[in-house]
């Protein structure tokens, strides 16, 4: 049982249980809280409808936002979709999903997927240096913003190097970003992280909420 | 301080309490430790699935800021929306959250303490209007609106709301009214409105189709609304009435966080409705109001309200698209501000500018304006606080930016509220526009009956 | 595809192993012209895909001069159709490939005699010219 | 003590041309994967080189590796073996076997005592010695005995070197590799089921030529041949990185050429030379004719999950972890829930 062994078989399987595990007890001890029914006259139906329509809609800012979060919301995107390309389009990730769910799709080439891990990267840091300078998200940032950002700025590091290897041994490499994705995968929802889930809830809550009042969502 | 020795100064552009030499922004003598239990006491009755939900989507983005009037006025960043419901939030992760065993048990969140409740007294009602334009630009959709108003549960429970918003609510706890309004006077005004405009204002009918009900900074500042709704509900050939013993519609338990009294304000107007078997009752000219009954209301009842509800806007603008009231042409360029518990909070945004279609006016949106408006900066008791006036002015420069850059002639809003606001700004910054009420625009324009 | 087909590397050659090892050649050649530096180049260690081999031994074809050398089984140092670029294979007894290098030199060390050789060759010459074997005894007889 | 002639001397004594004696020395560069440059010293050296004394135990062992040394084509064996090295207890190859191969054995022991190699290929039984004894000898205590004055020891193949098949999952004979029980001697391990011919007989020749091991890697492997991944020298390496991969056997990417990741090569986490170095005299190895590297030369490869599973598959857990991880989820939510709205009711009575 060496260390690429551990991460590949209990490490791995440990944390997938616990983000199970916890994503469920986050997601429930909010959802099983007391719930009060809305009596007022809708001015038109369609709650769920609203909720879709601001489930999608709340991901673009509204033209009078566009000026002010233009940056952020740039540097956001980048970092979600390099995040999204890096994990679903990469050969070994799609085959490692294959093997649990049986499911794969064709991959990006190895290249491409390492120019948009270092540019997500890169976002990352940028985010980051904006999270420590700009007055107001140093004012709210706490412990939970910035460990989740190292949290999951590890495995796109540790992915990256691997190609590159600084001398280090490929199985060694490969067992730490194995174990940085574990760490994620625990840490997640215990976090901001969880707002993979939450975003939909939340922005769904509103957007019944307003579409029932006729309101711009 | 006692309800009595409260006094009012009506005279100045903003109908408040006089401003306190002293001021007494902690009610009650209860110990710190009493007011920290009562604040959780109350957050925690909010803490269902939806505050749940938004408090535990929050990813700290910082966005919510830049579309905060305070924050892009001042660049404070302490004027962060999220900022603003810290401790509530931390009351909730603490409390009622998912994890809250877990933070309980390894003291990862602080009890909530008095000195926090206390300084956050400044931002949960001096700097928030309860606008909810933050709650347009929160990329997880928080409302954060919502949870400001309940955290003013708790704030109010622990006896740490601001000095006159609680005079006010004290009053109106008395009088049935804020600002000193009794049955007695409002009749009396309603007499002194009807001689003055020669029109018949029904008081005190048993049974009619439409209740129609009025602010109190309407009663005592703009009466001539009162007249003004007569008008059309005459021209309409409508049921209606006022009704003494439910006219009220202003409702500073809202405002203030007081739930009993918001309870109180809304059963009052509920109940008379019943009585008198209205189908519709006909808000005035207010934002809070609105967003009071039309959306709170039938939760504060409990089930469905038994009859519709609309704010005056949306009636004027059914009546002129019905045909049932029709209005003489306004040769004149026009800007709206929208209150924004009416458009943005309540969905109401296109009534106002169906009617001015009628009207016929040369009418400019404002940049950014409809639903995404920038707040009059009074709204939500702020315009009653003496403490926050100097932030309100500063703030207040944004809406003048927006509305000279439409170089209309004339300014118009649907809201008193709104309307005492600007006119206090305009004393203030001796300002050349005047908010002017869409009610009396189209009262005095309607085409009078052969 | 039958095995009498010369296989193809499915390695386009801008990606194998070919393009760069020309390259190199022609750096040691400019070594050896401007410092007369000369390079060997070990074929052994380099991941060839299938034919790469072959299709370096074509490029480089054949020049004016092929030796063989037959000590511990069969060697070859065939100049390549470029001067200076020596092909040198070695092969054991079995006859099976123990060296493959490409030399960029005036000419391969190993086709230098060797003074150990020389003096042992010299040594047995002498011995042959005091006793001359029969052939020549029996010319120096009549 | 009868003078060891040296090399040098041996081969004059054959009659090799000083000529002949520097091919043999480029070859031997060329096996060791030394630079050219390196040939003056190695021909220096072998000269002064005396034939070291070589003793081979074969214990549980397929004879694979010693097929796989017949075979190995540069120098060749039978060279190897009178030239070279004085095999002097092999008991496939020799003639001897019984009590006169042991009393070969001791000989060679007595007269070479600290100088002597001591090749082993195949695991050591532990569980019970009677699984595998050599003329009634249990494997552990011949190696123990004859490990005693070796120079050094070298674990030729999987099984010597890692434990290899006997050692699998579930070991049944206790197999344990040669370093587990040899401490105190330097003990080169030459993995591989069966290793590269080329580089057995390379690290004798660095021994023959050196006179000293060489330098070893983490797995104690020499890191002149085990030092890469066969991934980091596979001439298909362009088509993993253009994202070029075969997904079945015949399909057209497999015809192609392409990468084998998806069927299951270990290449990336495999060190050998197989991608240089190459099996049959450089003819081809595994991924070149088509079949994914199983990862031979890595300590348990047999147990690394299936061959033909992608490195990047793991076995997460079972169905019932997955549903037992969803139940305590449920659970723990619905008890936050309830302890939360608990709490709730008695704050507002409080309050």
């Amino acid at each position: 049982m060496d260390l690429l062994d551990f991460a590949r078989g209990p490490a791995l399987q440990v944390a997938i249980y616990v983000f199970i595990a916890g994503s469920l007890w986050r997601i429930l001890g909010v959802l099983l809280l007391q719930r009060k029914p809305d009596h007022s006259e809708a001015r038109q139906s369609g709650g769920f409808r609203g909720a879709l329509k601001v489930i999608w809609s709340r991901s673009f800012t509204a033209p009078a936002f566009a000026k002010q979060t233009k940056y952020p919301k740039i540097l956001g995107y980048i970092l979600h979709i390099g995040l999204f390309i890096t994990v679903f389009f990469f050969v070994p990730h799609i085959v490692f999903i294959k093997g649990l769910f049986g499911i794969g799709w064709p991959g990006l080439p190895n290249n491409a997927i390492y120019f948009v891990g270092v540019v997500t990267v890169a976002v990352g840091i940028a985010l980051l240096i904006r999270r420590m300078t700009h007055p107001v998200l140093r004012l709210i940032s706490n412990f939970d913003d910035y460990f989740s950002w190292l949290v999951t700025m590890l495995p796109l590091i540790t992915g990256l190097i691997m190609p590159i290897r600084f001398g280090v041994r490929y199985e060694t490499l490969l067992a730490i970003h194995i174990l940085s994705v574990a760490l994620l995968l625990i840490w997640l929802p215990f976090s901001k992280l969880a707002h993979t889930y939450f975003v939909f809830i939340s922005r769904g809550t509103t957007g019944a909420l307003l579409e029932r009042r006729g309101a711009r969502t | 301080m006692k309800a009595a020795d409260v006094k009012f100064d009506l005279e100045s552009k903003r109908l408040s309490v006089e401003k306190p030499k002293a001021r007494f922004d902690k009610q009650g003598d209860m110990s710190d430790a009493e007011r920290v239990q009562k604040a959780m006491a109350n957050f925690s009755k909010d803490f269902g699935t939806t505050a749940a939900a938004y408090l535990d989507a929050c990813i700290h983005c910082g966005m919510c800021a830049e579309a905060c009037h305070y924050y892009v006025a001042t660049g404070d960043p302490k004027y962060t929306p999220v900022w603003k419901l810290e401790p509530f939030k931390q009351a909730y992760k603490r409390e009622s959250g998912p994890l809250a065993p877990l933070y309980r048990l390894l003291g990862l969140k602080k009890e909530v303490t008095a000195e926090q409740l206390e300084e956050w007294q400044h931002l949960l009602y001096d700097s928030c209007t309860v606008c909810g334009r933050c709650s347009l630009i929160c990329p997880v959709g928080i409302d954060i609106a919502t949870l400001v108003s309940m955290a003013r549960h708790g704030m109010y429970k622990a006896g740490l709301v601001p000095h006159e918003l609680h005079a006010v609510a004290e009053r109106a706890e008395v009088d049935g009214s804020p600002l000193g309004i009794t049955p007695k006077l409002f009749e009396q005004r309603l007499e002194w409105m009807e001689d003055e405009h020669e029109v018949d204002i029904n008081v005190d009918q048993e049974k009619v189709d439409v209740l129609a009900v009025m602010s109190s900074i309407e009663i005592q500042k703009y009466p001539d609304a009162m007249a003004a709704t007569a008008k059309i509900l005459n021209a309409a050939g409508e049921s209606w009435t006022f009704r003494t013993d439910g006219f009220e519609a202003t409702n500073f338990g809202l405002l203030s966080g007081n739930l009993e009294l918001q309870k109180k304000n809304s059963m009052r107007i509920i109940e008379t409705a019943i009585k008198v078997g209205a189908k519709l009752v006909l808000l005035p000219e207010c934002g809070h109001a609105y967003m009071a009954l039309r959306w709170m209301g039938a939760n504060i009842y409990g089930k469905p309200l038994p009859f519709k509800v609309q704010h005056i806007s949306e009636y004027l603008a059914d009546s002129l698209n019905s045909g049932k009231l029709k209005v003489r042409k306004v040769d004149k360029s026009v800007t709206f501000h929208d209150p924004c518990q009416v458009s943005r909070r309540g969905g109401a945004t296109q009534a106002p500018r169906d009617v001015m279609k009628h009207l016929g006016v040369d009418f400019r949106e404002m940049q950014n304006g409809g639903d995404y408006n920038w707040c009059c900066g009074g709204g939500g008791g702020v315009v009653t606080i003496h403490r926050a006036d100097e932030l309100r002015y500063k703030v207040f420069k944004l809406k003048m930016d927006q509305v000279e850059a439409t170089e209309a002639d004339a300014l118009l809003s649907s809201c008193a509220n709104c309307r005492q606001s600007f006119d206090d700004a305009q004393n203030h910054y001796n300002w050349k526009y005047t908010a002017e009420s869409l009610l009396e625009l189209v009262a005095e324009n309607l085409e009078d009956e052969a | 595809m039958s095995l009498k087909d010369p296989i193809r590397s499915p390695i386009p050659f801008s990606r194998g192993n070919v393009r760069p090892l020309l390259n190199e050649i022609i750096h040691a050649l400019d070594r050896l012209l401007s410092d007369d530096e000369p390079t060997v180049i070990d074929l052994a260690s380099l991941p060839f895909a299938p034919g790469e081999l072959e299709e370096l031994e074509q490029t480089l074809g054949s020049g004016e001069l092929t030796a063989e050398l037959d000590a511990l089984g069969k060697s070859v140092i065939r100049e390549t159709g470029y001067p200076g670029v020596w092909w040198v294979e070695h092969r054991n007894t079995g006859g099976e490939v123990v060296g493959r290098y490409i030399e960029i030199t005036r000419s391969p060390e190993i086709l230098m005699s060797q003074d150990a050789d020389i003096g042992a060759g010299r040594a047995r010459l002498n011995d042959s010219f005091e006793s001359p074997g029969p052939e020549l005894k029996e010319e120096a007889g009549k | 003590m009868k003078t060891i002639p040296t090399l040098g001397e041996i081969l004059q004594a054959q009659g090799v041309s000083r000529r002949g004696f520097m091919k043999y020395c480029a070859a031997t560069a060329s096996l060791l994967a030394l630079p050219p440059a390196m040939v003056p010293r190695i021909a220096q050296a072998l000269e002064q080189a005396r034939r070291p004394s070589v003793i081979w135990l074969s214990f549980q062992e397929c004879t694979g590796c010693t097929e796989s040394l017949t075979r190995s084509s540069s120098p060749t064996l039978e060279g190897l073996i009178f030239d070279s090295i004085s095999l002097d207890y092999h008991h496939t190859l020799q003639a001897a076997s019984g009590d006169a191969a042991e009393a070969a054995r001791h000989a060679a022991m007595q007269e070479n005592m600290g100088k002597y190699l001591v090749l082993v290929d195949g695991s050591i039984p532990m569980a019970n010695p009677g699984y595998s004894t050599i003329a009634g000898i249990s494997n552990y205590d011949m190696l123990m005995e004859t490990v005693e004055g070796a120079a050094a020891v070298v674990a030729i193949g999987s099984c010597a070197a890692f434990g290899g098949i006997p050692g699998a999952n579930p070991n049944p004979t206790g197999a344990v590799s040669v370093s587990d029980l040899v401490k105190d001697k330097a003990v080169v391990n030459v993995p591989g089921c069966p290793p590269i011919p080329m580089v057995i007989t390379a690290v004798l020749a660095q021994f023959l030529t050196f006179g000293q091991l060489p330098d070893l890697d983490v797995h104690g492997r020499p890191v002149a041949f085990f030092g890469q991944t066969i991934h980091d020298r596979c001439y298909r390496r362009p088509f993993y990185e253009q994202g070029k991969f075969a997904e079945t056997f015949d399909d057209e990417g497999a015809r192609k050429g392409w990468c084998l990741y998806k069927l299951g090569c270990k290449g990336p986490i495999t060190y050998n030379a197989c991608a240089t170095v190459k099996w049959n005299a450089g003819t081809s190895f595994p991924i070149e004719s088509g079949h994914p590297c199983l990862g031979c030369s890595e300590p348990g490869f047999w147990d690394k999950g299936g061959f033909y599973n992608p490195i990047s598959t793991a076995d997460i857990g079972s169905g019932a972890g997955l549903a037992g991880a969803a139940v305590a989820g449920v659970a723990l939510g619905a008890a936050a829930a309830t302890l939360s709205r608990k709490r709730q009711q008695k704050t507002i009575k409080e309050g």
